[in-house]
């Protein structure tokens, strides 16, 4: 280096060590990102948690710590364990259909040539579009007595369904909407995880006698695609412990409170009745299950790892 | 290996005993009734917009050229709700939203990559946290504080809770780590400061996973519903989403006009999808990474 | 266990407009091992997919063991087949590897089925014979320890080993093998050649050998066949291949370093000149007709520039660089004549050495040309058979 | 981190400065809020305009319209803690008591007697009903006057009726009348259901049904639940004969207003401010006729829906001046604009002359069926602390299992009045 003609423009920065410039930015790097996380992350949650300990409602001048009390009460309120057992109806519905649906579209899409862009975009449609204005869709396209649906049930000669107004059938018909809304993103994952799988195996296969669609099925693809499938269930499974968009366009919780789900109470509790406290709770109570999901994911990733 | 190639064995060994064109048939028959069912809710949509209010649900999948009314049915839902209004909002929500993502993320990203601090460890940690957090858990403390800061009914409390993505982190940090360290130390020796690494060789390399984010970022927000009707009260910030939604309770249900706003609102989304596609499905596949 | 013949009759395959294999004959006999070598692209790898059932010809028949295997599917044509990637299952433990294979053609459809599978009775007999074959052949190919691994737990050369294994179990009439040593590392490339040919040996098993590397071919094959642009060029053993390369794409393919083309002219009686001398050679091409003469490296005789050896040529050679291989030294040279003709020759060290201590001019030795060693190409690059005889030193140029 | 923060904020603040108008010019200016930013353009605006231009010292300001009256309370709410309030406020009918009770202690929210005295008893005769003014009146104070009203009335399918061999002329007035209607339109026509009142979402058509049996919600100082009552009992009792003699479908205004314009609905009630949007979706493919609200006492009453103008201001010239605007709004004048504008019932009396609105309701018959119940018209009940969104939930899901049989109405009615009273009583 130092046999290097001195050149007129290399600044005297030089002389400042490489390490200790390289700190210098990296904390200017990071502060916003680090500001951001505290202020919109960290302190909100610490926040949420201390207010579930209280009996905080907004624009009171007092209030109190009531120890566990909100929690308490979630613990007694019929209405959260309702809401809770109709969101675990709508997931496990959703997360079921849409991962089988998922996977198997991605397989009939995967190999369709020149048509597999064609699908691709039909299939994600729904996912790029607004939820609030194709829920709107929905909520006429199954209306019970004109929307085109029933007009061909009844054309079909079948009993008419009462899509929403039915409360074993509704949360049954916004989880089907959900499906349709989901099953386009979880079959880009499965196709991503179908290019990955190396043409080989299935010559190896081949040989070795699993030729058949099922055996091809069952010996390489779905062992392949197992971590895709882990994780597309996971997200599948967050996203629709998160719906909200349409409980608030189509049902509004309703009929008998049997579309009421943890989201849509959550936001009731918070924004509408201003039992912050309560509220609180339910967004602890809320935070856990998700923490839950994310470590399952965390441990199962760990446990279906190829290559 | 040419696709064709491919396709040629693939149909032999899966269905060795069917015809090919049977199976196809199959394949495409099957793929064409889940379109079906995928496009239905458009067509109706789109239908609705354009014809007469009182044919929509008497004759839902006809149109007649004669009872066009798509002129009267947009110009309806662009003045009757300030729709072009919501559009902007959530335009400069969007593109407000995405510029600070992508400065303070890129930045914390190429920290956590490429250089060494004390706290490293701990902030990455917090970002791994982060993505775990739904967005919906930090919304109750930040409505409260906004609303005593009298900050509600403002694009800052739209954009607010969104500045900070740990998933832009996250996947902008796994696309730095793969850039040699060699060029950027050979870059130092020429004189780079590290503002102008990350500009002129890091972002560079990376467009592709930004891009992906980028259209990401712009779907969710641009679609979002939960934080909009939380913070915003006021017709005049509404987003689209928001706005759709008060639609109907401002003017009674009117499902031609109805339709078109939403026909409206969904469309900018869906073009932007077409022409940027692969975005889209290389933002999914990205989510994959983790 | 003894491996099965193969006879493979006219196949052709074509993708859209280029044909990839153009009615290839081949016949190979049980017990041998048969190396396919030839330059990537050159089709050897479509025709071991098609002789395992993996692709299917346009047109021709495949006969395993005397049998048409035309419509069987390719677990039922008696063969395994290694890949070059391997293709071990990520998902299963060398264990399961080994023995999919055997669980494949040994249980039914249901007692396959996951979950399920295992509780269909009557099974017991037949896993536990299919885990004592697994024991045998990983004991055979000293993998027992890695049984319980998965393949990403592995080094290449131990998955290379449970490929094999893999093929093993089934016992097959014959082996595919597509180029399965190429992910290796050069020393191991070595050990593993020796092993294979030894384990062909020890299983008396067919083996059909896909590779680009003639070095594996030259030494691993009973018989090789070399492949070019879709057709088979020649069978025949590596000693009658190196001597007598069919075709001069063949001459070019086999040896290594690469055997020295020159052009020669053909004067009368076919006698063969070449660097405007007339060699002590005759052939049956007719005089005036274009011809090219290739000599082996090693065939090439080297003297110091001073004294001239008895060749039946010599001619002056230019040293551009010289490559030391230890007990062998590589010249490049070019002769002296109108053209530069670029040049090389093989030659023991010890014999470098004398040279080199002869003293004279350090760039210039003197280049033998034996004529009896020539492999003379038609202007079609096919060998023309020549017949050593003596002609007077100087000729009249053939114009 | 304070200093990102700060900067953030800056940012928005400015980015929100930007879109907020210019200062003002006039001596006085009126800050105003209300409801529904589509109404803005329909009646609000061309108000405004038409007053400040008779008085040019006066300036009218929209703030930023609300979504809806709920969220224009709340939003009012938030701003009285810091003493921002709007001068002109539109309460929603159901939560006037509500602003009154919050407002009214901290002093800020202007009774309007005064200036009603000061116009004189016989000006404020000559334009108001004493029931329309009754409606703003909580314990002799004016808090709020009438601008917008409408009650819920019944839209007939005049074709399926016929089909039914009803007649159209001769229209249903009780509900035991509305039943056996419906069940003769369901029967004779193929594919249509009889009648649909939404009882799915919101609570003022199931308190249109306990008023229209002479019920009501709570005692008239809110403290006590009064609708577990005989009438109470008849409207749950309604409700469940609707859904099992009728078939009535569980379905939201919306999506009955679908219906019934797509002649799949023979009675559809709603509110009068439907009227427009029906006459477009029905597009003449039927004819229709709208009737009163079905009643079932003779002391039956109906909750009135709309809003109340409320002054907030303190300042005394500002007073003066939102008094004048709340005057004009609510003259013969201010409300024909706002009756067409909207489908709401005019609130000054004034307005019905012909040279007002009289030629158009003549014109226009179906527009004026809401005003026929003017005379049976109460506030629209809001049930204290803002409680109405929750205790609506609780009674729409019991409701509900009246309508399909699940509890009878007695057991429902039980159940319901006792979440109630836990509710308001939180």
């Amino acid at each position: 280096m130092t046999s290097l003609p001195t050149c007129g423009t290399c600044r005297p920065a030089r002389a400042v060590p490489d390490k200790l410039r390289g700190v210098n930015a990296a904390y200017l790097f990071a502060l916003p990102a680090v500001a951001l996380i505290a202020i919109v992350v960290l302190a909100p949650i610490a926040v949420v948690i201390l207010l579930s300990f209280s009996n905080y409602s907004l624009g009171a001048t007092d209030w109190s710590l009531v120890g566990i009390g909100n929690y308490a009460q979630l613990v007694h309120d019929r209405s959260f364990l309702n809401a809770l057992s109709n969101t675990a109806l709508y997931v496990s519905v959703v997360v079921s259909m849409s991962v089988l649906l998922g996977l198997l579209l991605a397989i009939l899409v995967h190999g369709t040539g020149r048509l597999r862009r064609l699908y691709e975009v039909i299939f994600f449609l729904p996912v790029a579009s607004t939820l609030v204005a194709l829920g709107l869709v929905w909520k006429f396209m199954l209306h019970s007595r004109i929307g085109p649906i029933n007009e061909l049930i009844a054309a079909l000669g079948l009993q008419r369904i009462d899509f929403f107004n039915n409360p074993s059938i509704a949360i049954f018909a916004l989880a089907a909407i959900g499906v349709w809304h989901l099953v386009g993103f979880n079959m880009i994952l499965f196709l991503a995880g179908l290019t990955g799988i190396p043409r080989d195996l299935y010559q190896a296969a081949a040989i070795d006698g699993a030729d058949g669609f099922w055996d091809r099925l069952f010996r390489v693809t779905w062992p392949m695609l197992g971590p895709t499938t882990i994780f597309v269930t996971i997200t599948s499974t967050i996203t629709a412990f998160q719906v909200f968009d349409t409980v608030a366009v189509i049902t509004h919780g309703g009929p008998a409170g049997s579309t009421d789900v943890i989201l849509y109470q959550l936001y009731q509790a918070s924004f509408q009745y201003f039992e912050t406290g309560y509220a609180s709770a339910l967004t602890v109570v809320f935070l856990i299950i998700m923490m839950a999901i994310s470590a399952v994911q965390i441990f199962a990733a760990r446990g279906v790892h190829y290559s | 290996m040419t696709s064709a190639k491919l396709d040629v064995s693939t149909q032999e060994l899966r269905a060795p005993s069917l015809a090919p064109s049977l199976a196809a048939a199959v394949r495409h028959g099957l793929l064409l009734i889940f379109a079906a069912i995928i496009l239905l809710p458009f067509a109706w949509m789109i239908l609705a917009a354009v014809k007469d209010p009182s044919d929509i649900f008497s004759d839902p999948f006809s149109l007649d050229p004669a009872k066009l009314r798509a002129v009267e049915n947009f110009s309806k839902a662009l003045t009757a709700a300030p729709m072009g209004l919501f559009m902007l909002n959530s335009l400069i929500v969007v593109v407000g939203v995405l510029s600070v993502q992508l400065i303070t993320s890129v930045a914390a990203a190429y920290a956590l990559a490429q250089l060494k601090f004390r706290g490293q460890t701990l902030l990455f940690g917090l970002v791994l946290f982060a993505l775990c957090i739904p967005v919906q858990v930090p919304a109750l403390p930040m409505y409260i504080a906004l609303a005593k800061l009298g900050l509600l009914n403002s694009y800052f409390a739209l954009m607010f809770p969104w500045f900070f993505s740990a998933f832009a982190i996250f996947l902008f940090r796994q696309h730095f780590r793969t850039y040699p360290q060699e060029i950027i130390n050979a870059a130092r020796i020429d004189g780079f400061t590290e503002i102008e690494i990350v500009l002129r060789l890091i972002v560079p390399s990376a467009l592709p996973a930004i891009a992906a984010f980028s259209v990401f970022s712009v779907t969710a927000h641009w679609n979002d519903l939960y934080w909009p009707l939380i913070v915003v009260n006021v017709t005049e910030k509404m987003t689209a989403p928001l706005g759709l939604l008060n639609f109907q309770s401002a003017e009674g249900v009117s499902y031609g006009p109805l339709m078109a706003a939403a026909t409206i609102i969904t469309s900018p989304l869906v073009c932007v999808f077409l022409l940027a596609r692969r975005y889209f499905v290389e933002g999914v596949t990205m989510t994959g990474v983790k | 266990m003894t491996g099965s013949a193969v006879r493979i009759s006219k196949i052709a395959k074509g993708y859209g407009a280029s044909r990839v294999l153009r009615d290839i004959d081949l016949a190979v006999d049980a017990g041998e091992f048969m190396t396919i070598v030839g330059p990537s692209g050159c089709g050897k790898s479509t025709l071991l997919k098609i002789l395992a059932g993996l692709d299917q010809p346009d047109g021709g028949s495949i006969e395993i063991g005397g049998e048409s295997v035309n419509q069987l599917r390719p677990s039922q044509r008696n063969i395994a087949m290694v890949f070059q990637s391997y293709a071990l299952y990520p998902h299963m433990r060398v264990r399961d590897n080994l023995a999919m294979p055997l669980i494949m053609a040994d249980l039914p459809f249901v007692a396959r089925m996951p979950v399920i599978g295992p509780l269909v009775p009557g099974m017991s007999a037949k896993r536990r014979q299919i885990s004592s074959t697994v024991r045998d052949v990983s004991k055979s190919l000293g993998i027992e320890a890695l049984l319980e691994r998965k393949p990403s737990e592995l080094s290449g050369g131990q998955r290379q080993r449970v490929a094999l294994g893999r093929a093993m179990v089934r016992q097959p009439g014959v082996f595919l093998m597509d180029e399965p040593l190429s992910n290796l590392d050069a020393a191991l490339r070595t050990q593993v050649r020796t092993e294979l040919v030894q384990l062909q040996k020890r299983l008396n098993a067919t083996f059909l050998y896909v590779t680009h590397d003639q070095v594996e071919a030259m030494t691993m094959s009973d018989r090789i066949a070399v492949m070019m642009d879709g057709r088979i060029v020649q069978v025949a053993t590596p000693a009658e291949i190196y001597a007598a390369p069919a075709d001069i794409r063949v001459a070019r393919f086999i040896g290594s370093p690469p055997i020295n083309i020159l052009p020669a002219n053909i004067g009368e009686a076919g006698i063969v000149g070449l660097l405007g001398e007339s060699q002590n050679l005759r052939t049956a091409l007719r005089a005036g007709e274009k011809a090219q003469v290739g000599i082996r490296p090693a065939d090439v005789t080297v003297a110091a520039h001073t004294r001239a050896r008895g060749a039946s040529s010599s001619h002056e050679g230019r040293l551009l660089h010289t490559e030391n291989l230890g007990n062998e030294i590589i010249l490049h040279l070019t002769l002296a004549g109108d053209r530069q003709v670029p040049f090389t020759a093989r030659l023991p060290q010890r014999e470098w050495a004398t040279i080199q201590a002869s003293g004279g001019n350090p760039n210039l030795v003197q280049v033998g040309l034996p004529a009896e060693r020539f492999l003379v190409f038609n202007a079609a690059g096919r060998l023309i058979p020549s017949k050593g005889v003596q002609v007077s030193k100087r000729l009249e140029a053939v114009s | 981190m304070r200093q990102t923060l700060a900067f953030l904020m800056a940012a928005g603040l400015t980015a929100a400065a930007a879109f907020s108008a210019a200062p003002a010019r006039a001596e006085t200016t009126l800050e105003v809020v209300h409801a529904y930013g589509a109404f803005r353009e329909r009646f609000y605006q061309p108000l405004a305009d038409a007053f400040m231009k008779d008085h040019p010292d006066i300036k009218i300001k929209f703030r930023a319209p609300a979504t809806d009256y709920y969220e224009g309370h709340l939003a009012v709410a938030r701003e009285a803690m810091t003493g921002q309030t709007p001068d002109i406020f539109f309460a929603g009918m159901n939560l006037l008591p509500d602003l009154a009770s919050m407002l009214a202690p901290r002093n800020q929210i202007t009774d309007l007697n005064p200036f009603l005295d000061q116009e004189g008893q016989a000006w404020v005769d000559k334009n108001y009903d004493i029931n329309v003014l009754e409606l703003g009146r909580i314990d002799g104070h004016q808090w709020g006057l009438p601008f917008n009203a409408s009650t819920p009335i019944a839209y007939f399918n005049a074709d399926l009726m016929k089909k039914a061999g009803l007649d159209p002329q001769q229209l249903p007035k009780t509900w035991d009348e509305f039943i056996e209607a419906a069940k003769k339109i369901k029967q004779a026509n193929s594919d249509v259901d009889g009648m649909q009142i939404n009882l799915a979402l919101g609570d003022w058509f199931w308190q249109a049904m306990v008023y229209s049996y002479g019920g009501t919600m709570m005692s008239p100082d809110r403290t006590k639940v009064t609708y577990g009552d005989d009438a109470g009992l008849k409207a749950a009792t309604t409700v469940r004969r609707l859904v099992e003699e009728v078939g009535m479908p569980w379905i939201d205004e919306d999506a009955g207003m679908a219906q019934f314009a797509a002649g799949k609905l023979g009675i559809f009630i709603g509110s009068t401010g439907d009227i427009r949007t029906m006459d477009d979706a029905i597009g003449g493919k039927f004819k229709l006729v709208t009737g009163t609200f079905p009643m079932g006492a003779k002391d039956g009453h109906l909750p009135t829906g709309g809003n109340f103008a409320t002054i907030l201001t303190q300042d005394p010239e500002k007073q003066k001046a939102a008094w004048e605007f709340v005057k004009f709004l609510t003259s013969p004048a201010g409300q024909k604009v706002t009756v067409l504008g909207s489908g709401y019932m005019p609130t000054n009396k004034q307005a019905l002359k012909n040279e007002y609105l009289g030629e158009f309701y003549a014109k226009n018959p179906d527009w004026k069926t809401s005003l026929t119940q003017w005379p049976i018209a109460v506030a629209y009940f809001g049930y204290p602390n803002v409680k109405s969104i929750k205790v609506w939930k609780a009674q729409s899901e019991v409701l509900f299992r009246i309508g399909s049989g699940d509890v009878s109405p007695v057991d429902g009615l039980k159940e319901m009045v006792q979440s109630t009273e836990a509710i308001v009583k939180e």
